[in-house]
């Protein structure tokens, strides 16, 4: 820790949490999850970094997205989404989640994460490498420090715009199933 | 040779069958609709007494539906490929839950991917796909890039 | 009547940053052990930090928080009655038997939070925390008994005060059995490694605080830590002498937190039933036989 | 004591892989359960039918993640054997090495998620530590860690990099070494033994009748391998042995997943001794125009987890008219893990799930 480290510490403790303590929900969404347990263990250690998997939503702050998203994962990951407490950050995986990657003609997967999720950065490639997991994690670090990893606010704002897009696809979720609940946003 | 022998048991006791040994340890055999559950309880009682799997194909030319159980025998060695045709209007196939406990999966994904339906099988519920509306996706008639263009809006991706 | 004042705010810090060093100990001892760097040692801090400072977007109701203040207060008070290397704000004559009640607070506040939460994950680990906890009770009570007939005292400062003297005095050596005992159902205590069945997240994903995030997941972190302190301070006081001041106090716990550590580092976790077994099995067989020594040598 | 209907995954630390499963749960005993699969599901099948036999080769991998190279083996066989082609010896050896490294990885990942589950987290570490040899040595022939799309009709892409052999074989010693650590450390753990031993039994006769193949097949007493039974690639060649227990429980089949990591050790070296010289493979016609005689085949081997077969059908264009998947996975993630769960105690759900090996991508395809 130097200087300005602690200069940055003093100024905004909240921060300091929230970079240093990336909690990630222990969620399984594609075959990307295959580098996860790597990432983890002996040889890249992740939890140096202080990323954690974690049993819950409401206890994570960081949402792997790992790999393809068939609709019935969609479902899911919204439902774990809207779980999780603020400010939470998405990371998308792979190539599959940017535009489909290689399932792009797939009639059960979804080919734009963004559109129905907000997501604060991707890792592109199929496997993306682990080296590529702490890429990610330091870029979000620089992220929050200059306030840009702004996704769960995005949600709030354009939820409108979300909630049409997932309606769209997964009208039968009870999200939007009762008409009362639609009104909402 | 132990396949030409099975070859000729199934000639003889089922009518209207066909069967063929493709090469070592293969033997395919063709039936008529009727007589698939009686086939497949002739063959459990003769050694082959594993279901690999239950397949089916979309012979659209044909309009014609076709199951095939694969089933494969420990002590003889011997896959036999039983297959037989089911027509397309009207796809209807007797369960084999009875002889084969474990087909129950796989009737169920059949019926959830080609639109066909066992008689006998209790628990022909969705498997894959969560609300799905539109035609099984794996009949040939069913394209699953125009799918996606509609379903998706990707025109951009397709290439 | 000032300085009891300060210590009784000065205590539950000491014993947080105890708690917390011991948690991020922990966790590089354990990365140490599967061949992994491991985090800072501050990392508990961090974490907590970044849990008081998230938003809920979701109210679970007034007796969800409710639940988990009463568990953090449970915890908090139970620190300040147990001595720490010559400091004991609040200890008067009969506080074992004070202590023993208010460690049963933590787990009613948890269940409360839990019952609230409205999930089967978090009652069956509120329900597993209760069997464990009955079955624990059994070698521990029978160790305090112990204990209390040996030195004829339910006070702590006065066991404490019977240990002073050279090591030979200390209850280790005088009460083997019960010692061991109590040691054996430290884990359990703890609700460490083989142990750690009511917040299992493999099995139950994380029981009791499947529902927590954010501000209640750092009181119930807050909790665990003091529970942490609680049981391996009580250990130190009861059978390793105390401490002459807070220091040697603190070095003590530290071994015994340690040995604890090693030990589950190496083991997977058992089922509730064997758990249960094995708790009614050798530790109360050993406690039962030292307080019958006790009973018939007497002092 | 009320019935709570409790949602075992996808979102739960006691699910390796995207799947569900519904439990009614009254107090701490599964009295129902229901298989929830469909959160891979991408439509293999159909999606095979819409590119070329080459073009195939990316998706065909990605059937497993955890296994990946029997599943190219598999389609490159497949394609083989309806077009006639030959592959040459050196390229037989070098397809078993490929298969055996693939299924030494697959059981590490094995040993790290049967740990986990446990509440082990140190021997999940060190294997999953160990599981990055082969890895690394696998980014060496292809440049990929994970997915290798290096088995190829005609044999293998290219042949092996010079040097490889000797890291090959150093990283085998090097497991060897650790195997005992293992043992020490987790196989002859009482807690593990207690905990598994007796949970979730199957007969040989139910597990056949059920169609369980593969690992959990051997741990019921039937010694059956595809590799023994239908020899393919150069496994006719080696001396192995296929380990057999005999109760069926839990326990059997951790054992027999250990004693296999041996084993595997075993082939890697015979194969590596007499590898022979020559071709690794055989030309291609051109892939753009590469039509296929009409025709159909079913061909089988053993994966990690048992007998995966593929059934292509060719109509003689350039692209299959339809491929068919049998994946070990499939029949055991759905009934056999029905039946096995009732009346198991939820902490035992995760691990029975595990120690039947269970890739939920091979069910939902």
């Amino acid at each position: 820790m130097d200087r300005e480290e602690i200069g940055k510490i003093i100024k905004s403790p909240s921060k300091w949490g929230q970079k240093y303590s990336l909690w990630a929900v222990y969620f399984c969404t594609g075959c990307g999850i295959i580098e996860i347990p790597p990432v983890l263990t002996s040889r890249w250690d992740a939890e140096r970094f202080g990323v954690m998997p974690m049993a819950t939503p409401r206890q994570g702050n960081m949402f792997l997205i790992t790999g393809y998203v068939s609709m019935k994962t969609l479902g899911a990951i919204i439902r774990t989404y809207d779980q999780m407490l603020d400010p939470k950050y998405v990371v998308g995986f792979g190539s599959c989640p940017i535009n489909g990657g290689m399932y792009w003609d797939s009639y059960n997967t979804i080919k734009e994460l963004d559109k129905y999720i907000p997501v604060d950065g991707w890792i592109a490639g199929c496997m993306p490498r682990p080296e590529a997991i702490f890429i990610a994690v330091t870029k979000l670090w620089m992220m929050i420090d200059n306030d840009a990893a702004t996704g769960y606010k995005r949600y709030k704002e354009n939820y409108q715009y979300y909630e049409r897009n997932q309606r769209e696809v997964l009208p039968h979720l009870p999200k939007f199933a009762k008409p009362e609940h639609a009104q909402i946003g | 040779m132990r396949e030409q022998d099975i070859k000729q048991m199934v000639e003889a006791n089922f009518q209207g069958s066909t069967a063929r040994v493709q090469k070592k340890g293969r033997i395919i055999v063709t039936l008529v609709k009727e007589s698939a559950p009686g086939a497949l309880i002739f063959f459990k009682a003769n050694g082959f007494d594993h279901l690999s799997a239950i397949s089916c194909t979309d012979w659209l030319k044909e309009d014609e539906f076709e199951l095939v159980y694969h089933l494969w025998s420990y002590t003889e060695r011997i896959h036999a490929m039983i297959k037989t045709r089911i027509p397309r209007s009207s796809p209807v196939a007797i369960s084999s839950i009875p002889v084969f406990e474990h087909a129950q999966t796989y009737e169920r994904e059949i019926h959830e991917m080609f639109g066909v339906n066992f008689e006998g099988n209790p628990r022909l519920i969705p498997m894959f796909l969560e609300n799905w509306q539109g035609p099984p996706p794996m009949r040939k008639d069913f394209n699953t890039r125009e799918h996606v263009k509609n379903a998706f809006g990707m025109e951009d991706n397709l290439r | 009547m000032i300085f009891q004042a300060i210590w009784i705010i000065v205590l539950p810090l000491a014993a947080f940053l105890i708690a917390v060093l011991f948690l991020g100990l922990s966790r590089k001892i354990l990365a140490r052990i599967q061949r992994r760097y491991g985090p800072p040692i501050y990392q508990p801090l961090i974490d907590v930090i970044k849990l008081v400072t998230q938003e809920e977007n979701i109210s679970h109701g007034p007796i969800f928080g409710f639940g988990m203040m009463l568990a953090l207060a449970g915890s908090i008070v139970t620190v300040l009655f147990i001595p720490a290397g010559g400091i004991h704000p609040l200890s008067s004559s009969g506080d074992l038997l004070v202590i023993i009640y208010l460690m049963l607070l933590s787990p009613l506040g948890m269940a409360l939070a839990a019952g609230a939460a409205h999930n089967p994950n978090a009652s069956m680990g509120v329900s597993r925390k209760f069997v464990l906890a009955l079955a624990y009770e059994v070698p521990f009570l029978l160790s305090l008994l112990a204990v209390m007939t040996y030195t004829k005292s339910t006070s702590l400062v006065e066991i404490i005060y019977s240990q002073q003297g050279s090591v030979v005095d200390w209850g280790l050596l005088r009460l083997s059995l019960p010692a061991i005992a109590t040691f054996l159902v430290l884990p359990v205590m703890l609700g460490i490694r083989p142990f750690d069945i009511a917040g299992a997240p493999q099995e139950i994903a994380s029981g009791p605080m499947v529902e927590l995030g954010g501000k209640y997941l750092a009181l119930a972190a807050l909790q665990g830590a003091f529970h942490t302190y609680v049981v391996v301070a009580l250990y130190v006081d009861l059978f390793l002498g105390g401490g002459a001041n807070f220091l040697t106090f603190f070095v003590k716990m530290l071994v015994i937190f340690l040995a604890g550590l090693l030990i589950s580092a190496v083991l997977p976790r058992v089922r509730i039933d064997q758990a249960l077994r094995y708790c009614l099995k050798w530790p109360s067989l050993i406690a039962l036989l030292g307080l019958i020594l006790v009973l018939l040598t007497g002092r | 004591m009320r019935e709570l209907e409790l949602y075992f995954g996808p979102q739960h630390v006691g699910m390796v892989g995207n799947f569900g499963i519904i439990l009614n749960v009254e107090g701490d005993t599964v009295v129902k359960a229901r298989s929830n699969p469909g959160y891979l599901h991408r439509g293999f099948e159909k999606l095979m039918e819409y590119r070329s036999y080459i073009q195939n080769f990316p998706l065909v991998c990605r059937i497993n993640v955890m296994d990946p190279d029997p599943n190219e083996m598999l389609y490159a066989m497949a394609v083989e054997d309806l077009a006639g082609l030959e592959v040459p010896p050196r390229g037989h050896y070098i397809r078993s090495i490929v298969l055996e490294m693939s299924r030494i990885s697959s059981h590490l990942f094995w040993i790290w998620g049967f740990g986990n589950l446990l509440g082990f987290d140190t021997i999940g570490q060190w294997a999953m530590g160990d599981r990055d040899y082969f890895l690394d040595l696998f980014e060496e022939l292809c440049g990929g860690r994970v997915y290798h799309i290096y088995i190829w009709p005609g044999g293998v892409r290219r042949d092996l990099p010079p040097g490889f052999a000797d890291r090959l074989c150093a990283a085998c010693d090097h497991l060897e070494e650790k195997i005992s650590d293992y043992d020490d450390l987790f196989f002859n753990n009482r807690i593990f033994a207690e905990r598994t031993q007796g949970v979730a039994p199957l007969t040989r006769e139910q597990a056949i009748s059920l169609g369980i193949t593969g690992t959990n097949l051997r741990a019921t007493g039937a010694g059956y391998d595809v590799r023994k039974d239908e020899p393919y690639a150069a496994y006719s060649e080696f001396k192995f042995d296929v380990p057999v227990m005999e109760d069926g429980d839990s326990y059997s089949r951790a054992i027999v997943i250990r004693l296999e990591l041996e084993q595997s050790i075993s082939i890697i070296r015979q194969a590596i001794a007499q590898l022979p010289d020559g071709p690794a493979w055989n030309k291609v016609p051109n892939p753009f125009k590469w039509n296929i005689n009409p025709g159909e085949t079913y061909v089988k081997i053993e994966s990690s987890r048992g007998e995966e077969g593929v059934y292509m059908v060719s109509d003689g264009s350039n692209k299959p008219y339809r491929v068919y998947f049998r994946t070990p996975s499939y029949p055991t993630g759905m009934l056999v893990l029905e039946r096995l769960l009732q009346g198991a105690s939820v902490s035992d759900v995760g691990h029975i799930m595990m120690s039947l090996n269970i890739a939920a991508p091979e069910i939902d395809r």
